[in-house]
């Protein structure tokens, strides 16, 4: 059994070299005041000349020397606990990307939140597909960089019900603002039917598609309900006419599959009149499957 | 008043050109010390314009002014503008300029048309900088770090930005090379080492820094350069790179550079405190060595800004621990300074004012910085606003105070003009009261967990940010009244004697403003800087 | 040394200091191409079988003639310094015009090695280049960059001394007022001495 | 007088073309020794060979030898520093 967890040890370390900062804090600033008060010019016209006093030097260069190997030994100690998962720990894949989160189960299973048991520890096995972003759950207080072509971990103990935040803490572009997604911790009676359970939306002849949106985070920027996000929506895009911008010259297009699949791989062709040249890429993110599917999908969106 | 047999004044006589020309072709090092101080000067307004901005931005959340890309363009420009053309530079190319051959007793700097030249790449570079802003395909966009691989891969102009940060490093490294040569060659007759002001000695460890780190960033900019143009693939894992090399290089560089900051402003500090207390200072070696200490234990520490970004364990572990020692030779110098008021006769003018609020904020910023180096804490607080908070205090309360400081400190010696004590005073306290109001909620934010960078958060933030955001406009009127105090009295201020407050280091000694030549006669030193007997 | 100086800025003539600049400058410089370093060897040491391969692409024949040329063009650098101490101008005028003469060929014989690679499709992010290892991409575009950056610093050499090569002809440069000419040597050699470790890092790894 | 100020009298022709042949000597035997397959050892020797050569290189044609105390110590300053990034740095790599 693993004792504490990550919360409680920074907190404890953050209160340990705070309540030292503070104090040193108040009495510098204390005394400095002091002594501009009781010297000055008025009180005090003849100053004394003191070159130095070797006992006092000594002293404030031992005594914070001490205070600060405390502070890293503490510091040190309470990182090494936050480095080490437990055997036990339920691993999870997590995959950054411009600018959404996708964590996979052992089980294959994919998703944009972080939905965990309540009580078991879990380890994430973290990379990105693009550029670093940062992994970051506040309320855990831990986090760990997504570099891509590695691997970095992080373990947490999800000992209380609910749901946090998760943020990408280190700078990715345009929407590192947006890539928030959520940690849910469950009772495990609740995570375990959800996590056998298939993703199947109702109601659609492409469930695949559905998936694949949601996996390779294009709902993050689209709707499919009409809605502008930061890209275009994309219910009734199929079969409209578009004003799109091309080498700073306007032009119409028709949205047939070309057309979608060359925005899909290829958005900073043709941008969409009104929107900004920031959707990423997919040409090394998505198959030929998977765009077809994805375009199906869209078809069907009325 | 200057009498007859009075030497003319270096305003009046500036060589060879006329006018204008009579500047910025000036080899004088006193002008050209006047010339960075009026664009460091506007470089920072134009720095500063981006931070109300973006304060602006997070008054709310949600969109308020901005789009966000328009927002990281903000934030990318205001830290490479504030940190390649405002701080690093800053106290050095001016008040050192200005002041470093006054004080050791010289006629001017090693290599005076060096000087001019770096003053020139700074221009270009700072221009460089501006430009990015209006040409190509939209502002840069990446930070002031640049971090591969997202600066290789955004569309945005980030190659000028860059090549104007290698031509500032450039300028930084010239500026460095010569006041090393200076203080090894141009000391006057007497002025052993240990009798050489402490505003000296910190420029000199600072000058150090600047020619043995600056050339690593000028190495791994030109890689990024070399990298958008023609892909080698250095730091592209694709292609067998390592992103993490990227951050070590810059880093290596970055953090020596944070010395580079905040020493000289140390030396200001230590040169202040003796005069308004009238006694000599506590300590002369320590505080010389320290300054050395912090340069050369500031070389390696530079990984403990990758704590979270995947290093092994190992280094982040000595890392940490090298970070921890940093802290002793500032506290020396904190103490030190404490102890110079004990038993003075003191008199709290401007200088001493902004000196003790310096001591105040660096206390804040310092020790905030070792729970940012304390591993477990960290995780938890890098790249929130809580560095964000601790970069403003040591900065802009360091860095910045102790600048305003030396520049009310030495303002009657270098226009020979004094200014307003009063409305000195009052734009002090909106500045001191502002920038508290500003900057310590970030603090708060950052361990609530506020990502920085982040041109929206969450309702949960909104309070602490309106809160920072009404700060920011208090600084702001503090910040116009005090410029405002000091240009009127550049024309308008009372004409100042040679030695108003009653200082004893050799740039008190001659006229104010200085002369051309400096001194009449070079000085021979018998004594130390500090002698208040 | 440290007996200061204290004349008026323009009558005096420091030739310590003036070299304290320069190897002032040289730290820099040392540094710069420290930072090459530092990546060479981290790749290096993560990919040591394939540097290995890949610098068999290499032709040490090649390297060993640029190295023979530009020690040899040192020498020639160091003699005129020596020769115009001497007060033997002539013979001084003649060893810096072979030391420019050195220099180009050392960048011709570049141009030939580098044109070669290009030709065969070797460079960087060149499609050939990116099917092949990791390793081999990675030291293919160090090569590249670090004797490039090198041959930039020769090209300046040349350019520094060709100034020199006139100064001396007008006699601004002479046997009593030197020091440009030593610096311009003191950059000359520290050039070399970048050669003489960037040649058996990438021609002659075993 | 001028002598003074540049720190030394002209060398010597002979002194730089001994140490030319030196640095010609060198080069031919780091070539011959890599020749051997030798893994780690033979970059190491090269790197050695090449640290003799730059020494040879900085003491005479650089002048290193006649300068003062402080050209000489500073010389190691930029040394040192490097090799610390090297050596942080691959506390990084070689334990990651
Ligand atoms: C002027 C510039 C300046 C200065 C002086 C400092 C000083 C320090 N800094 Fe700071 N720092 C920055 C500028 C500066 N910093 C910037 C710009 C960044 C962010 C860059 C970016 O990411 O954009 C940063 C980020 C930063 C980080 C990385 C955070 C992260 O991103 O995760 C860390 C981590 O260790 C750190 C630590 C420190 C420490 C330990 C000091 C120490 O030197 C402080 C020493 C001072 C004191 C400790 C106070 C006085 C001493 C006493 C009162 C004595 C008693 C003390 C004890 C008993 C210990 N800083
Ligand atoms: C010296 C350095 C310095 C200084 C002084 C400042 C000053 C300010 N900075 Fe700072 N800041 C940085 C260095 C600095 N900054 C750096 C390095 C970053 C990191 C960038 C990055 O992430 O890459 C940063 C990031 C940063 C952020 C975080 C952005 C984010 O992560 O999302 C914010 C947000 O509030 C901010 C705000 C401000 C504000 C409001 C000021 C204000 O204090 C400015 C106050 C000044 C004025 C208000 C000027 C008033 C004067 C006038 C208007 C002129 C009047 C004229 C006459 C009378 C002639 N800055
Ligand atoms: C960061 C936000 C973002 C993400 C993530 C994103 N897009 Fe986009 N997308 C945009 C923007 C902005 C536009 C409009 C500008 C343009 O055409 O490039 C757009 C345009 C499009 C278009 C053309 C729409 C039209 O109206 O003509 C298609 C199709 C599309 N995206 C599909 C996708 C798919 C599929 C994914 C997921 C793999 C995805 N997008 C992910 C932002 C995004
Ligand atoms: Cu992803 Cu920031
Ligand atoms: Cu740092």
């Amino acid at each position: 059994m693993i004792s504490g967890n990550s919360t409680e040890t920074v907190n404890n370390v953050f209160l340990f070299i705070l309540v030292i900062a503070i104090v040193l804090l108040i009495s510098i600033t204390f005394t400095m005041i002091y002594f501009v008060v009781k010297y000055n010019r008025k009180n005090n016209p003849a100053p004394e000349n003191i070159e130095s006093n070797l006992m006092l030097e000594i002293t404030w260069i031992v005594v914070p020397t001490i205070l600060v190997l405390a502070m890293f030994y503490y510091g040190w100690s309470g990182f090494r606990f936050m480095r080490t998962a437990p055997e036990n720990a339920m691993t999870v894949k997590a995959t950054g990307r411009m600018w959404s989160w996708q964590f996979e189960y052992e089980n294959g299973r994919k998703d944009a939140e972080l939905r965990v048991p309540l009580g078991k520890p879990v380890k994430l096995l973290i990379t990105s597909a693009d550029v670093i972003h940062g992994l970051y759950i506040p309320a855990f207080r831990i986090k760990e960089d997504a570099v891509p072509g590695m691997q970095t971990f992080l373990w947490f103990l999800p000992d209380r019900a609910g749901e946090y935040d998760l943020f990408c803490s280190e700078y990715c572009g345009t929407q590192h603002s947006s890539m928030v997604s959520k940690v849910i911790v469950i009772p495990q009676k609740d995570f375990d039917s959800w996590y056998t359970a298939v993703a199947v939306k109702k109601g659609s002849a492409h469930p695949q598609g559905v998936k694949l949106l949601e996996e390779k985070g294009c709902l993050d920027c689209h709707t499919t309900d009409g809605a502008i996000g930061v890209g275009p929506s994309f219910k009734g895009l199929f079969g409209r006419r578009v004003i799109v911008i091309a080498g700073g010259k306007e032009r119409e297009v028709f949205a047939d599959e070309a057309y979608l699949k060359k925005s899909i791989l290829h958005p900073g062709a043709d941008i969409v009149n009104g929107f900004t040249d920031i959707m990423p890429p997919q040409s090394d993110n998505m198959s030929e499957e998977e765009i077809s599917e994805i375009i199906n999908y869209l078809k069907e969106l009325k | 008043m200057q009498g007859n047999n009075e030497p003319k004044s270096f305003y009046e006589s500036g060589g060879p050109h006329k006018g204008i020309l009579s500047w910025i072709f000036t080899t004088d090092h006193k002008r050209i010390g006047l010339l960075y101080l009026a664009s460091l000067f506007i470089f920072f307004i134009v720095g500063a314009a981006f931070g109300l901005l973006m304060r602006l931005e997070l008054i709310a959340p949600g969109k308020t002014i901005v789009t966000a890309s328009t927002y990281n363009s903000f934030f990318t420009l205001h830290g490479v503008i504030m940190i390649f053309l405002f701080i690093i530079p800053g106290i050095p190319v001016s008040l050192g300029n200005f002041f470093l051959p006054l004080q050791i007793g010289a006629r001017d700097v090693a290599f005076p048309r060096i000087n001019l030249l770096s003053w020139w790449l700074y221009m270009t570079g700072g221009i460089l900088a501006l430009m990015s802003l209006f040409t190509g395909d939209g502002p840069p966009d990446t930070g002031w770090t640049f971090y591969a691989p997202y600066s290789i891969r955004t569309g945005t102009n980030v190659s000028l930005a860059v090549f104007a940060a290698f031509i500032l490093g450039f300028s930084s490294i010239l500026t460095g090379l010569n006041f090393v040569t200076t203080v090894h060659r141009l000391r006057a007759p007497g002025m052993s080492w240990f009798r050489m002001p402490l505003f000296v000695w910190s420029l000199y460890a600072t000058a150090w820094v600047q020619v043995l780190a600056t050339p690593i960033l000028g190495i791994t900019l030109l890689l990024i350069i070399i990298e958008r143009f023609f892909g080698v693939g250095f730091f592209d894992p694709s292609k067998g790179g390592d992103p993490l090399l990227y951050q070590h290089l810059f880093w290596i560089y970055s953090h020596p550079a944070v010395y580079i900051m905040i020493v000289p402003a140390m030396g200001v500090v230590t040169e202040i405190i003796p005069v308004f207390a009238r006694r000599t200072i506590f300590g002369y070696k320590a505080i010389a060595f320290s300054s050395i200490g912090i340069a050369a234990v500031g070389f390696f520490v530079w990984g403990h800004h990758m704590f979270t970004s995947g290093i092994s364990d190992t280094s982040k572990a000595i890392f940490s621990l090298l970070t921890f020692l940093v802290a002793i030779p500032s506290g020396i110098k904190v103490f030190n300074w404490v102890a110079s008021l004990y038993k003075g006769s003191i008199k709290v003018d401007t200088p001493l004012l902004f000196v003790i609020s310096f001591v105040f904020l660096f206390c804040i910023g310092g020790l905030t910085g070792l729970i940012n180096g304390t591993l477990a804490t960290n995780i938890h607080i890098h790249g929130t606003h809580f560095i964000v908070a601790h970069f403003h205090y040591v900065m802009f309360g360091g860095t910045a105070f102790a600048f305003f400081a030396g520049l009310h400190y030495w303002f009657p010696k270098i226009f020979g003009r004094m200014y307003s004590e009063a409305r000195a005073k009052f734009a002090w306290f909106f500045l001191f009261i502002g920038f508290n109001i500003l900057y310590f909620p970030m603090f708060i934010l950052g361990w609530q967990g506020m990502p920085r960078r982040y041109y929206d958060y969450l309702p949960m933030f909104h309070e602490l940010n309106l809160i920072s955001t009404i700060g920011s406009w208090i600084l702001a009127a503090g910040l116009i009244l005090m410029f405002i105090n000091l240009v009127r009295s550049i024309k308008k201020g009372e004409r100042a004697e040679s030695n108003p407050w009653k200082g004893t280091t050799l740039e008190w000694t001659v006229p104010s403003p200085p002369p051309v030549e400096n001194f009449e006669e070079i000085p021979v030193v018998t004594q130390g800087p500090y002698k208040y007997e | 040394m440290e007996e200061t100086l204290y004349k008026s800025s323009e009558t005096y003539r420091d030739y310590t200091g003036s070299k304290m600049g320069m190897w002032l400058f040289l730290f820099t410089e040392m540094l710069l191409f420290g930072g090459l370093f530092l990546l060479y060897a981290v790749y290096r040491f993560k990919h040591p079988v394939e540097f290995h391969a890949a610098a068999k692409g290499l032709d040490t024949t090649i390297g060993a003639v640029n190295t023979l040329i530009l020690l040899t063009s040192s020498l020639t650098m160091a003699l005129s310094i020596s020769a115009l101490q001497k007060g033997n101008k002539r013979l001084s005028l003649v060893l810096q015009f072979l030391t420019i003469l050195l220099g180009a060929a050392f960048l011709g014989n570049k141009y030939m090695e580098w044109g070669a690679k290009i030709h065969h499709g070797v460079y960087p992010g060149s499609e050939h280049l990116l099917i092949k290892g990791k390793g081999e991409i990675l030291f293919y575009g160090l090569y590249f960059v670090m004797t490039g950056i090198h041959g930039l610093h020769v090209l300046i050499g040349i350019g520094v001394l060709l100034f020199m090569l006139i100064f001396t002809i007008r006699g601004t440069i002479d046997f009593e007022n030197f020091v440009k000419l030593e610096n311009s040597g003191l950059y000359w050699h520290f050039v070399d001495i970048v050669w003489v470790f960037l040649f058996p890092l990438f021609y002659l790894i075993t | 007088m001028e002598q003074r100020q540049t720190g030394h009298a002209a060398v010597n022709y002979k002194t730089y073309i001994l140490i030319w042949t030196a640095l010609l000597a060198l080069t031919a035997v780091t070539i011959a020794v890599t020749q051997f397959h030798m893994g780690g050892a033979g970059i190491l020797i090269a790197l050695l060979i090449a640290s003799v050569k730059a020494a040879l290189i900085l003491y005479f044609f650089m002048h290193l030898r006649y300068e003062g105390r402080f050209f000489k110590l500073a010389f190691l300053l930029p040394i040192i520093v490097f090799i610390f990034f090297i050596g942080f740095t691959f506390l990084d790599v070689f334990y990651r």
